[in-house]
C-alpha cells in the first residue's frame, strides 16, 4: 500500500499524559477489584483441588490490564495475554463465562477446548484470544488494526506482551510491519522482570525495552505499571495518536510478577525482598489511597470491595455447577 | 457476470482465461482467479513479497493486480513470514479475505506457527473463523535444488484445521482458487510451479468454483487405479498411455484436494481395479501417499487383488544435478513400471 | 564407570537412576543420561528456556545440573527457539554436542526452520555433521489443552535427514539419551511427559545405550500384534492383560525409534500374527501410524488375515476438557475392542 | 552462563577505524578482481544457455565481502551470503569447485546436492554454507561463535544479512541473544537498498539499520560498502574488539545491488538513475584509482587484471569439462 511520509521522532511532550477522567476512576477501581478478587479466588481454588489443570494469576498487573483497557473504544480490538484477566472483564467477559472456561465446562468461554485463559476470544466484545506460542497475538493484532487501515475504519487494535515474548522474532517482525505500514496499533509491554525463572539481564542486555521502539521509528513509552492512571495515560495518548492515522506505538509498563509463573510455581527463584518491596506498591491499594485523597467517600470504596465478593461468589458457584461438555462435541466446530 | 466484462482490455492483454473459453496457461488461470476474486468480493486482498509495485510476484503471478485494483489491496510485505501469515489471520478475523502469497513453497516453514498453532485451531477454540488462502509454489525437476523444489503438503494434512488442495490443471487451478478465498477456514493452497507455463487449458464458462474435496476420474481404466496430485497427476496420464499400449487399463484419479480427503472417491477407485498405485512428488516415506494407502488396505482390503504400491520421492533433501534431481521424483517411467508390476500381480 | 562414581551423593539425592539397579522414574532416567552424558563428554551441554539456575526446567528435567556442571554448560536461554535451535546447530558444526530444551514439545514448532531447513539437510548439503539433540516433553491427557499436549512426531518422521526417538520406558529413556547425544546427526528426543513420574523401572548396569532404529517387543503373543510407541505402549500393554483374561494372545512391539523405523521388527510381528494394529497418541490422520500401516500393507500383504487398523487422536486440536480430551485420545479399552474386533476378524 | 557487566555504550571514537594494510593493498585488489571476473564469466555464460538452474550476482558487492573477509583469521569462521562469492575465494575456496557447484558437478562444493552458491560450506576453510531461509546463517553462526566462548578459543565467528533479511525475527532473536552472551559474533549488513523488487521503504521505517544495534546495547556502526578499507577497518575493530571478548557487534554496508536479483531478474523495478549513481562508485574501479594514486605501478594492476582472467579461464574449462555426479549416490550422505 501506498506508505506515509518519513516519521515525527517522537517529541518529548509527548511523555506529558493525562490520567483517568474523574468520573471514571471508581468504576476503574472496581474492574481492578473484580480482577483481584477473581484472582485471590482462582489461586485459593486451585490450592483447594477445585481447578482443573494449571492456571495464571495476573496479581499485580492489574492497573496495565485496567488502565490500557479502559483507553480503548468499544469497537477497538484488544488481545489480552495471560496476566491480563482485567482486561478480558472490563470488556464485558463475564467472571462467569472465565470461570467456566478455566474449569473446562461448556458454558466457558472456550466450551471447553481451551485452558485456563486461553482461547477467550469473542469477537462480539472485540476480543482475540491468545495461544501460548508466544507472542503470536501481535502480529494477529496487527492484523486487525490492518483491517481497520484497509477500510478507512477509525478503530484501533491492542496487544499485550510480556518482556520474555520481547526475545521473540514476531515482537520485531510485528513493530517493524506495524511502522511500515503505520497500521493503527498499540503494544503494552508488561515488563514484571521474569520470564519464567528467567530474570530480565538473562534475557536481554538492556533493561528498558521501551527505547527498542525507536528501531521502528516508532514512540516508545515506559510507564509505572502499577500507577493505573499512567497506564491509562500514556495508552490513551497512543490509542488517540494511532485512530488519528499516527501509526503504532510502544508502551512499556514496568511491573512485577507477585506469584509464581503459573499456579503449580512457587517461584523460589524470586528474591523475597524484590517481592516486599513491590507489594509495597500493590497498584489496588494504590488506587485506593488517591481516590481517598481526592475525596472519594470510604464508603464507596468498601461498597465496591462488597459487590466484587459477592459477584465472584455467584460466578464461582454458577460456573462449578455448570455441566462439562458432552463427549459427543469433541469433533465440533473444527471448520467454520 | 460483472468480473467477466470488467477491464477486460486488461484481460486479454493478461491473458488470465476470463475471456471465455480461451486456452490459458496454469498460472494464467491462477491469476485470473485471483482477478475474479478481487473483482466480486472488496475484502479480498492480496500481499507477500514482492507481490505488488510494477513487479508482480517472483513468478509474475500477481502482475498488473495493483494496476488494476490499487495498492491497498495488492501489496508488499516484508521478510516476515511468520507474522505477514499471522497479520493475515487477524485480518480475517475482521472479515478481510486474504490471499498470502509464500514466494515459494519451501518458505512455509517459516509461517510454520502462524499456520499450525493459531490459525489452524482457532474456529475450534473459540469460534473466530479465519478465512485465508496461503498460495505455495511448490515442487521440483526444475533444477532448482533443495530450497525450492519442496513439497510440504503432508505437515498441513496432518495438522488439523487446515484445508489444503493441489490443483493439476488450470481449470481445478481457477477453480479451486476461488473455493479457496470463499472457504471460510485458513486454507493452503499448492500450485505446482512446473506447470505455471508448460501446460494449458480451458476455463469453464461462468463463476467455475471446484468444491474443496472431491477428486476427480481424469482416466478410467479397468486394470489399476493410479492416485495422484499435482504434477503427477500428468506423469501418471503418461504413464497410462504407455500401459495402454501394452494392453493394461489404468485408472487416474487425481485428488486435487488433499484435506479433507475424498476418501468415497479413493475407495471406489481401489475396490473398482483392486490394484492402486498411489504417487507423489513429496518424499515418499510418511507423506500423504501412507494415508491414502493405508486408508485404502483399512477400509477396502478384501476388494484388492494386490498391495497398495506407492511411490514418491527419495527420503532425501531434493537433490540440484539434472540426475541426482532425476533419480529423486517419480516420473511417467517409474509410474509405468509400477503399475505394470502391480497389473502382472 | 566414572560417571557412575563421580558426584554419587549428589545421585541419591536426585535419585537419578545412576545408583545401580534402582528403580527410577522416566523423569529421573533422563536426568540420570543427560548427566551421564555431561560427565563423559565436555563438549554435551545444556541449553533451554528455564533449564538452568536455582530452576532446573518446567519439569525439572534439569534440575541440579547447574550445580553440578557449572553455567557455562547448563544455561538458560531467551525465549527464542528458532534462533537458539540454530544456534544449537553452529555449536555442534564446531564439534559440540548440544542438549535443547523445547519447554513443550508444542512449541518445536517454533523452531521449525532451525530443524527441517537447516539442520536436516545439512549433511546431505555439505558435509557437515550436526550432533545435537532436542529434548520434547511431549503428549497429554493430563488436561493441559492444545498447546501443552501435542505430538509433533511425524513432521519430523516425514522430513529426510533427523532421526526421532520416542522411550516409553525408564531404561529405553535412558538408553536412547544416550545414543541420542553421541549419533552423529540431529536427533529429536520426545519424552513423554505423561510418563515422568508416572512409571518406574530399573536401568541396566554401565553405559546404558539403546541404538537408534530398533524396536522391542514389550510383550510376545499369537493372535494380534500392536505396534504403539510413548504413552501408548503402556495402554497397549494394559490392553492386551485385558485381552488375555479373554483368551486373545496380543504382541506388543514398542518402536522407541520413528526415524529410522524398525522395519523388520515391523514386518515380522505383522507376518508373525497376520493381523495389526497400530496405536498412536497422536491424531491419526496422516500421522506415523499411516506409514507404519502402509509399509505393512505392501511388503507382507500375503501374510495378512486382517486390514491393519489404526488407532491415534481424532483430527481436532487438543482439547483440554476431561471429556472431551477422553474423547480425543486412544486408551487401553479403546486399543482393547479395536484388537478384539481384529482377532474376531 | 554467567553474563558480563552492564554494557559500554559504543563510544563515537569507535567510528575512528584504519584502512588495509600497505602490503596487503594489491592482494586485496586481487581478490575483489577475482570475484568480479568470476561474477562477469558467471552472467555471460548463463545467458548464453550454458548454466544449470538460477544464480546470483554479487557484482557491487566485492568491497564488502573481501573487506569483511579479510579482517578474519584463519581459524575464525564465516558464514558468507548469497551477495559473498568473493568471501569464498578469499577463504581458500577455488573458482574451480565454485564452478563445479554452479554447473551442479560431482567436484562442486556440494557435489550436485545444493544450487548456485548455496551449501558451500568446508569447515576445513571456516565457511559455514548458508540455507535459502533467510537468514538463518545469523543464528547458527552465533552458535559457532559460542563454541569459541565455550571453549575459551580467541576465535570470532562473521556473517552477512542483506537489507531484506533484518525484516526477519532471527534477525532480532539472533542480537538479542549475541549480546545477552556476549559472544564473539560480527554480524555486517549489505543494505543494497532492495529486497528483491522490494525497496527499502517498503521493508523498514527508517533507512538506516546501524542505529538498531543500540536496541541490543551493541556497537552499531555504517560504512561506506563501496569502499574496502571503510569496510575492513570497521569490521577489522569490530573483529578484535570480539576476539578480546568485548561482545558482538553489527556493521551496515550502504551498496547497491547493480544487477537483478538474479539472474532471470532485468530489475526494471530499479531506477536506471540510481544505478547509474551507483556505477560510478563501482568499489574495484574505486579502489584501483587509489592504489594508483598510493604509487602502486599500472603494471602490477595490469598483471592482476591479467591473472583472474586466465584463472577463471582454467576454472572455467575444468568445472565444465568434470563430470556430473552419478545418479546412484543420490541417498547418500544424508546422515552422518
Ligand atoms: C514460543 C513459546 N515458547 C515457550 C513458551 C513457554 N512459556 C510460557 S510463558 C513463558 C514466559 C513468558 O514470560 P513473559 O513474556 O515475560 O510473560 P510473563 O509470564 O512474565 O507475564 C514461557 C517461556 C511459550 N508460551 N511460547
Ligand atoms: C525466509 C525467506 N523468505 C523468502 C525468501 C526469498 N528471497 C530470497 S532472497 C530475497 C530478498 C533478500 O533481500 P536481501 O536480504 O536484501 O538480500 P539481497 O538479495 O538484496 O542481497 C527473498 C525475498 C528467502 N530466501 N527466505
Ligand atoms: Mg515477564
Ligand atoms: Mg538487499
Amino acid at each position: 500500500m501506498s506508505l506515509p511520509r518519513p516519521p515525527a521522532q517522537p517529541s518529548p511532550q509527548e511523555a506529558a499524559i493525562g490520567a483517568v477522567p474523574e468520573r471514571e476512576r471508581i468504576e476503574v477501581y472496581y474492574w481492578m477489584r473484580l480482577a483481584r478478587e477473581f484472582d485471590d479466588r482462582m489461586v485459593s481454588m486451585w490450592k483447594q483441588g477445585r481447578g482443573v489443570g494449571g492456571t495464571f494469576s495476573g496479581r499485580g498487573h492489574e492497573a496495565i490490564a485496567v488502565g490500557a483497557g479502559w483507553a480503548l473504544q468499544q469497537d477497538d480490538v484488544v488481545a489480552p495475554m495471560h496476566r491480563d484477566l482485567a482486561c478480558y472483564l472490563l470488556r464485558g467477559m463475564t467472571p462467569e463465562r472465565i470461570f467456566g472456561n478455566l474449569l473446562g465446562k461448556a458454558m466457558g468461554v472456550s466450551r471447553g477446548r481451551d485452558a485456563n485463559l486461553h482461547g477467550m476470544g469473542d469477537l462480539s466484545l472485540g476480543i482475540i484470544g491468545f495461544i501460548s506460542h508466544l507472542p503470536q497475538s501481535l502480529p494477529v493484532t496487527l492484523g486487525a488494526a490492518m483491517a481497520f487501515r484497509y477500510r478507512d475504519e477509525p478503530r484501533v487494535a491492542l496487544t499485550f506482551v510480556g518482556d520474555g515474548g520481547t526475545s521473540t522474532g514476531a515482537f520485531h517482525e510485528t513493530l517493524n510491519m506495524a511502522s511500515v505500514y503505520q497500521a493503527p496499533f498499540v503494544l503494552v509491554v508488561e515488563n514484571n522482570q521474569y520470564a519464567y525463572s528467567t530474570p530480565l539481564h538473562e534475557q536481554m542486555r538492556l533493561p528498558d525495552i521501551a527505547p527498542k521502539a525507536s528501531a521502528y521509528g516508532m514512540p516508545g513509552l515506559a510507564v509505572d505499571g502499577n500507577d493505573v492512571d499512567a497506564v491509562y495515560g500514556a495508552v490513551a495518548q497512543a490509542v488517540a495518536r494511532a485512530r488519528e492515522g499516527g501509526g503504532p506505538s510502544l508502551i512499556e509498563a514496568k511491573t512485577m510478577r507477585m506469584l509464581g509463573h503459573a499456579i503449580h510455581d512457587g517461584a523460589e527463584y524470586v528474591p523475597a525482598e524484590l517481592l516486599d518491596e513491590w507489594e509495597l506498591r500493590d497498584p489496588i491499594r494504590r488506587y485506593a489511597g488517591r481516590l481517598l485523597e481526592s475525596g472519594v467517600e470510604k464508603a464507596e470504596i468498601a461498597a465496591v470491595d462488597a459487590r466484587v465478593v459477592a459477584e465472584i461468589d455467584a460466578a464461582v458457584a454458577a460456573a462449578e455447577a455448570a455441566p462439562l461438555p458432552d463427549p459427543s462435541e469433541v469433533e465440533a466446530d473444527v471448520y467454520a | 457476470m460483472t468480473s467477466d466484462n470488467f477491464g477486460f482490455d486488461a484481460a486479454v492483454v493478461d491473458g488470465d482465461g476470463r475471456n471465455r473459453g480461451a486456452e490459458v496457461t496454469y498460472l494464467e488461470a491462477i491469476r485470473g482467479g485471483i482477478r475474479h476474486e478481487l473483482t466480486r468480493d472488496p475484502d479480498v486482498c492480496v500481499f507477500g513479497e514482492d507481490v505488488g509495485g510494477s513487479f508482480g510476484g517472483a513468478f509474475k503471478v500477481t502482475h498488473g493486480l495493483v494496476a488494476e485494483f490499487g495498492d491497498r489491496r495488492v501489496f508488499n510485505t516484508p521478510l516476515s513470514e511468520l507474522s505477514f501469515t499471522s497479520m493475515a489471520s487477524g485480518m480475517a478475523l475482521m472479515g478481510l479475505r486474504p490471499i498470502v502469497e509464500m514466494q515459494f513453497a519451501d518458505f512455509i516453514s517459516s509461517a510454520f506457527d502462524a499456520i499450525v498453532q493459531f490459525a489452524a485451531t482457532n474456529h475450534y477454540r473459540w469460534g473466530g473463523a479465519i478465512p485465508w488462502v496461503i498460495r505455495a509454489p511448490s515442487d521440483g525437476g526444475i533444477r532448482s535444488g533443495p530450497f525450492h523444489s519442496q513439497n510440504p503438503e503432508a505437515w498441513f494434512v496432518h495438522t488439523p484445521g487446515l484445508k489444503v488442495v493441489a490443483p493439476a490443471t488450470p481449470a481445478d487451478a481457477r477453480g479451486l482458487l476461488s473455493a479457496a478465498v470463499r472457504d471460510d477456514n485458513p486454507v493452503i493452497y499448492f500450485e505446482a510451479k512446473p506447470l505455471y507455463r508448460s501446460i494449458r487449458g480451458s476455463i469453464p464458462d461462468g463463476d467455475h468454483v471446484v468444491p474443496i474435496g472431491e477428486a476427480a476420474t481424469v482416466r478410467t481404466g479397468s486394470d489399476v487405479s493410479i492416485i495422484a496430485y499435482g504434477t503427477q497427476v500428468h506423469e501418471a496420464l503418461r504413464g497410462a498411455d504407455e500401459l495402454a499400449g501394452e494392453g493394461v487399463s489404468a485408472e487416474v484419479l487425481d485428488l486435487r484436494s488433499l484435506k479433507p480427503l475424498d476418501t468415497a472417491a479413493i475407495l471406489q477407485t481401489a475396490a473398482k481395479t483392486g490394484k492402486v498405485l498411489v504417487v507423489h512428488a513429496a518424499n515418499r516415506l510418511a507423506g500423504v501417499g501412507a494415508e491414502v494407502a493405508a486408508l485404502i488396505a483399512e477400509e477396502v482390503w478384501e476388494d484388492l487383488d494386490a498391495p497398495v504400491r506407492r511411490l514418491g520421492a527419495l527420503d532425501t533433501p531434493v537433490p540440484f544435478s539434472p540426475p541426482l534431481e532425476d533419480a529423486h521424483r517419480p516420473n511417467a517411467a517409474k509410474i509405468a513400471a509400477a503399475a505394470r508390476e502391480l497389473a502382472a500381480y
